[in-house]
């Protein structure tokens, strides 16, 4: 059953230094308020798992939070590049890390597979891209059935998942609206997850077949009104297109983003954030 | 080039054409996006848009900056979970057409998404491949649209993010199940379609006003002509005004958020 | 996109002699009045594929449409078995039919994997079963990454799947709630598809993430009021148990089953049913 | 036996003890639902009661008559699809405990639910796995709940459906990722529990009343008590109070239907 806990005390609890961790969210939803009390608490050779790393990983990359990425698209949509990942991977600032690429498909896949209780998932993709040349953990296997080759790769089971949503009812059941994403694939794939939501709630007054992610499946639900912005929460706040266009200034730049950082999440703590 | 549209609406308008009504259709974001609700604002307003963040059939009164634009979602059919769009809807053959743009590609139309230079080393780091991959080979066909210049034509991509038909054009043959692949190459200068036997992109159609030796000059290899070149429909008045009205419409509101 | 026809008319177009056939529906919207009409078309030889055989097939297969039966749990929910089933099996009346068991967990993966596109379904199953002994199209592979056997089976991939749900929209866009089963998965993996509907509206008028079947992955789309029961349609009516009790004597009883079949079946059309 | 309660209410009470609060309970249909039902009345109101036609946490204020009855979607925190329940909830290691019936057990808690016989000539053809076979290897443990008799429980099933310890007891040991099994089964007569070295089902608690001669008449192996065999509890007046309450509104419920 799911525990109640402040941001701060569910990021202390859940996530080591080292760990494994992914912030899901696919440009919905996108966990920044518990991304940043991550950077605020110092975490440090964290390997991050995200299919689209956007602001919230750039901006723990840029303050030293990761030793690896796994990821499938990073740029800033519709925007450029993510810098703060480039001057990692290119420059090694402020350290190298590594980084594992796939396609979205695989994985997209794999988080299923791995909420699913499988070693891997098993799909049809990969075929003449260069990325299985770079990525070892791209196989191939035989279809025992019709002998066709099929890309094969490890299902993603995180020490912990994070994800946002719009709300959690008093058992700690939540609802997650709109762009879904992989979230709930994400949550039940985890050795342990933290959901923070915008709002805790009577009952989640909800359709048959929404999208809930039972309260006994989650470790811990922190309330973060406001806790995926510059992103959006369907139907409370839209996406901050301005934030994404105006990230690219501040995340060129080291001094900018050094600056940027200390204002707006070291300077802050998780209620003023 | 006629005073009346610019090589940009030229690119978009011919894209957009490309697409037939009633077609599903993957849509890239960037150019194929504007290209793909073009078409659903004019000649196709049955084509069913599919973006990867889930959204099936979606209808956006503007463009969308992301991917993920709440407005994608507000305006779908119904919105499914990422792994059930990789795994129902693009790898499930539920999709006709798949719209995708890219920062290099290749006289085979291997696309790069990846990186300039060598992987351990790169000399710039993009995005990487998101869901070109096996957009690229499940679904139905690929049209591509990009800005026609050396640096992005080039003989042979860097890195092969996305399958054309591979380094010597052969990629796709006697692989089950795989899409028909790059049909079509939508440029601001002309359209290109890959040779029927060597798979080579060739040019097929040119756009009002451009030279052969503008588009031999954008291209990075010794482009080849089809021997029916076509000259590309110019833009009707109905496709400029919806076109530049989505924009107005895309730009007042993203400066607005 | 899908083309709004009369069940007879659908049945007509879409299901051959011969045809491998799922009607689905878990329990909940079980397609009656489309295996009426098949019955009533005189159907031949066909495959019939349903995780739950249910009273749908107990009728189909006592009148003698079916050649095969693939399945995962064949009874009378809560009632006893399904005498037509056991008398076409056992004894071959009114003909032998040939039947593939699965466990419910093979089936609902393998129907996972024909909408997926792919020509496997990969899972943890069948361990220390007999069922493997039994049915020659489960095998066993080991994956690339942790040397772990796991179980697999064929996808699923009907020439025809046909579903009962509440509504469709004038585009065909259909509308499954309650117990979803794996009616959209027996749609997206077969070749072709008919959909039954309660009713035909403007628009689903529905929330973000429903189950919407879209009409550009169905062939055909047939009004049928009341066209799941005896079982039952989420928000439309209830499920008769009744019905379900007296089918057990009706079934028993070649006679009384085929005079049953006559009056109920035979003797209606598809408007009176 | 006392007057005040039956040897049916006293097997369904003590199979709902068996369930703790808090634990997510995968429910067959008939006397595990009854008995999993009536710990979510009385001791355990947060069990979360999971069944396979996808409804997850539900509270019936009937007891079904199948899998799928509307009222447990009515009454469920969210429902799913069939593919996700095996998927992501059975398979995904989410249920702690799976609560099966079954035709016939035996002395290895192997039930079989397929057929009486030979599989090519069966005498009598069960309705077959269902949900069972994955259920008994993926949760955290087995409940088995049936009537105490030679027919039911014998020596060595026809046909093992759904593993419990296998032909000799080691069908679990050394494969990975496989839960703990049937650890408890509960009848009209006893509870029965694994020897923990030989995995063979040996009674380890006798319902009121009865004795151990009717316990080894009615089982088809030669059975085994444990060493501190205990006394079963009697059911509370609360319990056979709320039991038959639920019961009565179920037939209300279903003469009515």
């Amino acid at each position: 059953m799911a525990e109640f806990l402040s941001l701060p005390d569910a990021i202390a609890r859940y996530v080591d230094d080292g760990a494994t961790v992914a912030l899901e969210g696919f440009t919905h939803l996108i966990p920044f308020a518990a991304g940043h009390e991550i950077i605020r608490q110092g975490k440090r050779d964290l390997t991050l798992i995200r299919m689209t790393p956007d602001l919230i990983y750039d901006q723990m990359i840029g303050a030293g939070c990761a030793k690896k990425l796994i990821f499938s698209w990073g740029g800033n949509p519709g925007v450029g590049s993510l810098h703060r990942l480039r001057d990692a991977v290119e420059k090694g600032w402020p350290r190298r890390i590594d980084i594992l690429e796939h396609s979205h498909a695989a994985m997209a896949n794999a988080f299923e597979a791995g909420a699913a209780g499988l070693p891997l998932a098993v799909l049809r993709g990969y075929i003449g891209s260069d990325l299985p040349k770079v990525n070892d953990q791209i196989k191939f296997i035989e279809c025992p059935f019709t002998g066709e080759r099929l890309a094969a790769v490890p299902s993603i089971r995180p020490d912990v998942s994070i994800v946002h949503a719009q709300k959690a009812d008093r058992h700690g059941n939540v609802l997650v609206e709109g762009i879904v994403g992989v979230q709930k694939e994400a949550v039940m794939a985890a050795r342990t997850s933290i959901v923070t939501v915008e709002e805790v709630v009577d009952t989640l007054d909800t359709h048959p077949n929404a999208c809930v992610i039972p309260g006994w499946v989650i470790n811990a639900v922190a309330r973060a009104p406001g806790g995926a912005k510059p992103s959006y929460t369907h139907g409370y706040y839209p996406r901050s297109n301005k934030f994404y266009k105006d990230w690219d200034a501040i995340a060129r730049d080291r001094e900018a983003f050094t600056a940027w950082l200390d204002e707006h999440v070291h300077g802050k703590t998780h209620q003023e954030a | 080039m006629s005073d009346g549209y610019t090589s940009g609406e030229m690119m978009t308008v011919t894209a957009s054409r490309a697409l037939r009504d009633g077609q599903s259709c993957f849509v890239g974001i960037g150019l194929p996006s504007e290209a793909a609700n073009l078409a659903r604002l004019t000649h196709a307003p049955n084509v069913v848009l599919i973006y990867e963040s889930g959204t099936l059939a979606t209808k956006p009164e503007v463009l969308p900056l992301s991917i993920g634009d709440g407005e994608l979602c507000e305006t779908a059919l119904t919105t499914v979970s990422v792994p059930e769009m990789f795994r129902y809807w693009v790898q499930g053959g539920k999709i006709d057409v798949g719209f995708l743009g890219a920062a290099q590609i290749d006289k085979y139309a291997n696309l790069n998404t990846t990186l300039i230079g060598d992987y351990t080393d790169p000399k710039v780091r993009l995005p990487g491949g998101g869901g070109a991959p096996e957009m690229a080979t499940c679904t139905g066909e690929i049209f591509i649209t990009l800005k026609h210049s050396k640096r992005t034509f080039v003989e042979a991509v860097d890195f092969v993010t996305t399958v054309g038909f591979g380094r010597d054009g052969t990629a796709r043959d006697g692989v089950p199940h795989i899409g028909a692949g790059p049909t079509r190459v939508i440029t601001d200068l002309c359209v290109m379609q890959p040779d029927p036997e060597t798979r080579e992109l060739t040019v097929t159609s040119i756009h009002p006003g451009v030279g052969r030796d503008e588009i031999i000059e954008a291209t990075g290899w010794a482009i080849a002509f089809a021997d029916d070149v076509t000259d590309t429909a110019e833009p009707s008045d109905q496709e400029l005004h919806v076109l530049r009205a989505l924009k107005a419409r895309t730009e007042t509101h993203h400066a607005a958020s």
